[in-house]
């Protein structure tokens, strides 16, 4: 599936719900299931730091994609980070750098997105792509 | 008597929805709403008698310095200055803070020389004097606050000698509240020639302020937070201190006479007014004080006590909210942590239930590692709100432990 | 074309009365009148979005911090600097030379550099380099104008070497109105390492800036001489030459991290904005250029030229009225003497005749001496100016001459 | 006659006056009229400067009573300069101290006494009254 279709299909799910928080319990839902993450990980170089929540990123190419895992110490960051996940990660860089995220404000979420609210996805976003960019390079460079 | 439904009407930025709800806006700790009377009273100046000050011989220009000057006199008698040539206009707390930094520091601080600052300061109350010392070679020194955050007398004592050249406290601390004894500490400052500096941001607004009964040597706020425009502080500064200090920003009114062999600087307070003043903004503060002279300091200060008094006790009965400093010795804040929730997740869902509060650092991180947190969340009152929207706190919270749990 | 009816209707304060007589404003150079869209903008922002930017994660500070970052965005397109990161708000022109003097001083100026100031400069972009050389013993130099008070480009090269280190020149001359030929003195400068602050305080509001056709290292202005509010400015300056100065002001949002033991600043721009920035400055910043741009910045600028030329005509067939500098090469200013009429009687009774004019040194002692006299006339155009007006400035002339003579 | 009725008269004078032009072709009827000021007194210490016009004023003490002489380069100043003189010159150190300046106010001149129009007007009252207290000194001292 390419990755405007996932973000098309999780727009399609937040469609069910009216009501602000409704959307909310369910991004905390997806938070607490997102898959754990390494703690050998947490390290001070995968550290994002918002001035509200902390995050963490991984990237590791495997077989030509781009596998991110990653963690938050807020569960809203965590909701929204295991839809980023669902969206980029087992990608190729190439995908990876092509795909343009949409989700967010479709389902009326761009707020988490904005650089003003200082969560830290801004910041992952742009390292998920800088990693992206960073493996394309060693990918080609191999050919 | 308050009478808040006539107060709540003043500010019509009461009646916002957001989400679709009714904004219960508990953020004043950040920045201050308006009044009408405020709001329109800019409009009108624009509208009828804009005019730089200072320097026409025109009828407008004329006007213009009248309500600015005005405003300086009312900011004098506001905090019971000596004198009006004692009151410097300025940015705000930050610019206010950073022109003694540098002004009082140029002329007094030398290697090796000492600066105090209590340990749960907002950064604008720590970073200047971290430069400071930096340019000089002096030294910054933390005083310790205890377990009810409140600043540790003989720890204090202590920390005081001849090298101390500055004492930098807040009257009330931003991030939790705090109402430090600070007549005690400039006293005990005094005895070895230490001059201080108090930053009234989160006071001015809340209780009345005597500088001379204070005998503080500095005293600073923010217009912002005193329901006038942004942009626009006040810089307190005892005369005979002030005409000592050499001037911090050079421009345009602030000098007597300038050529490129020498210049000349003005007498106080232009010495310190660089360039064209904030005088909208100086007007906006002339009009709050107004405003809040009309209600009555006293019945603000009551009213609001009344509603921390009822916020403390109502957020006491949830389980798991820890509320961080002594609830007795308080003033115009509340700063809590939730068991097991994060202060950002809080923060959101609040704000999805139209509730606005202050979540994080508080720009005090030093404040949030002496009581090994990341973060609160704050809720900070103005004498607009009410126990209604207490109440509707009260439940989003039980909303967020619901949601988490 | 400039529907000149229609723009004077923005301005309420025009319809002013002074003295019983319809207010004429032509001192514009010292501050601009605000016109409607930007004054109910900002009520407007007070009355539903306004909230402490950059620090809460609830949604009136998200809304609050949006349109601060808006403005920023706008400034960067307005003045085409490369990223918005190299636009940093301050309190006005004198503030960003302040800022520059200190910061890039701090950095890059040691004993026996140079710096050179053209010697008609506003006291703002002299003072804080005279500051600056007296702290660092660096050497403050004057650089001369001829006659027609422009810049004699063979004396500036002569005093460019590799001592140099910056030159400080408005593009406009607030005293006469003279438009210097910044980008010849920028290639020169930079020839010899040099770097250049241009001072656009009044040039920003009359024609289009370019800062990289321009290739100034920084440009400085105010937002209340280009229709809005007071109490906000904007520094430009080229990224890499801002990323390795020191910060000027510390404290909240310019740091990344704070503790006694260590602080981290900011990236940029907010490195250099510490404390509560003047977001609603800033938004009406960001209203007035909406407006301007609405207007067309050509058609201001040829509307503006037209105005200045029919002024100039007028004025040349006064006996005994002197104008100083080159009709040809000047903007939005003229400044003139009258024969043995003090400037200060002749704005009195001009005053009286709801004409509002500028008279004295116009905050450039060094200028007047230069031209060995104690002041001048000065009046100062914007686009909301009519021929008509100026006919009421001529006659009033002649009025003035008939009462002295 | 005492200060107060010399105001008054003046003020009564001022009252023909509807327009401002005529009052202030008035003063510079009396600026130009007024007493010529000795060249060797325009000393420096004898200067004050506002930011607009300047003012030179000299003081002397004759027989228990100030005799004040002062000039200005701008004619309106010097027509106020003229007002001040007819009302505090020649009077007792103690007259002097004891008078409140009214008759700017009621004639509607008062913005030229404005500290901020910087004409050095404010200043040489300032001044004049400094005069009179330091004579009072000295008249004191002598009894
Ligand atoms: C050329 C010039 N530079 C600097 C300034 C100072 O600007 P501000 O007073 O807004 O800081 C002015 C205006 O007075 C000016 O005209
Ligand atoms: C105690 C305290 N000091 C200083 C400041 C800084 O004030 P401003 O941002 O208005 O300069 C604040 C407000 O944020 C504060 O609460």
């Amino acid at each position: 599936m390419i990755t405007a279709e996932i973000q098309n299909s999780i727009v399609e799910e937040f469609e069910v719900f009216d009501e602000w928080l409704d959307k909310y319990e369910y991004i905390i839902e997806l938070g607490n299931e997102l898959k754990p993450y390494d703690e050998k990980h947490k390290t001070k170089s995968n550290l994002i730091s918002g001035c509200q929540s902390r995050v963490w990123l991984n990237a590791e190419l495997i077989e030509g994609k781009v596998i991110f895992t990653a963690d938050s110490d807020a569960i809203i960051t965590k909701g929204i980070i295991a839809l980023l996940i669902k969206i980029l990660s087992e990608r190729t860089p190439y995908e990876i750098l092509n795909t343009e995220l949409f989700f967010l404000d479709k389902i009326g979420l761009k707020e988490n997105l904005s650089p003003t609210r200082a969560n830290g996805l801004v910041s992952m976003i742009k390292q998920m792509k800088n990693y992206a960019l960073a493996f394309k390079t060693i990918v080609e460079n191999k050919k | 008597m308050i009478d808040i439904n006539k107060i709540r009407n003043d500010f019509p930025i009461l009646n916002t929805k957001v989400y679709g709800r009714q904004l219960v806006y508990l953020d004043n700790g950040a920045t201050s709403q308006k009044p009408l009377q405020v709001i329109s009273s800019v409009a009108e100046f624009y509208s009828t008698i804009n005019s730089n000050i200072h320097r026409g011989v025109h009828y407008l220009s004329s006007k213009a310095t009248e309500e600015y000057e005005k405003s300086r006199e009312k900011v004098k008698t506001f905090i019971n200055a000596k004198s009006s040539a004692e009151v410097i206009f300025t940015k705000g707390t930050t610019d206010s803070i950073n022109l003694v930094a540098f002004s009082f520091g140029e002329k007094f601080i030398s290697e090796g020389d000492e600066i105090l600052v209590c340990e749960t300061e907002h950064h604008s109350n720590i970073v200047p004097w971290q430069m400071l010392c930096e340019r000089k070679r002096a030294k910054l020194i933390k005083i310790p606050v205890d377990n009810n955050t409140e600043i540790i007398m003989e720890e204090y004592e202590k920390l005081l000698s001849s090298k101390t050249k500055l004492v930098a406290v807040a009257q009330v601390s931003n991030a939790f509240g705090t109402i430090h004894s600070t007549e005690k500490i400039i006293e005990k400052a005094h005895k070895f020639g230490a001059k201080v500096l108090i930053d009234g941001a989160q006071s001015i607004q809340h209780f009345s302020t005597d500088v001379q009964k204070l005998d503080c040597d500095f005293y600073v706020f923010s217009g912002h937070k005193i329901y006038a425009e942004t942009g626009i502080g006040v810089l307190f500064g005892k005369g005979e201190l002030l005409s000592q200090m050499p001037p911090y920003q050079g421009g345009g009114d602030m000098i007597n006479s300038v050529s490129f062999e020498k210049t000349e600087y003005a007498e106080l307070p232009l010495k310190f007014e660089a360039g064209t003043s904030n005088y909208v903004g100086a007007y906006s503060l002339l009009k709050a004080i107004e405003y809040l002279e009309n209600i009555g300091l006293k019945e603000i200060a009551e009213y609001e006590t009344e509603l921390k008094n009822y916020a403390f006790e109502k957020l006491s009965t949830i389980p798991g909210l820890e509320i961080i400093g002594n609830p007795k010795n308080n003033s115009g804040v509340i700063s809590f942590t939730l068991k097991d929730i994060h202060f950002y997740d809080a923060g959101m869902i609040l704000d999805k239930m139209g509730i606005a509060v202050r979540t994080g650092t508080h720009c005090a991180e030093p404040a949030m590692k002496r009581f090994n947190i990341l973060g609160t969340i704050r809720v900070s009152f103005s004498f607009y709100n009410t126990k209604e929207e207490i109440d509707i706190l009260y439940n989003g919270l039980l909303k967020v432990k619901q949601m988490f749990e």
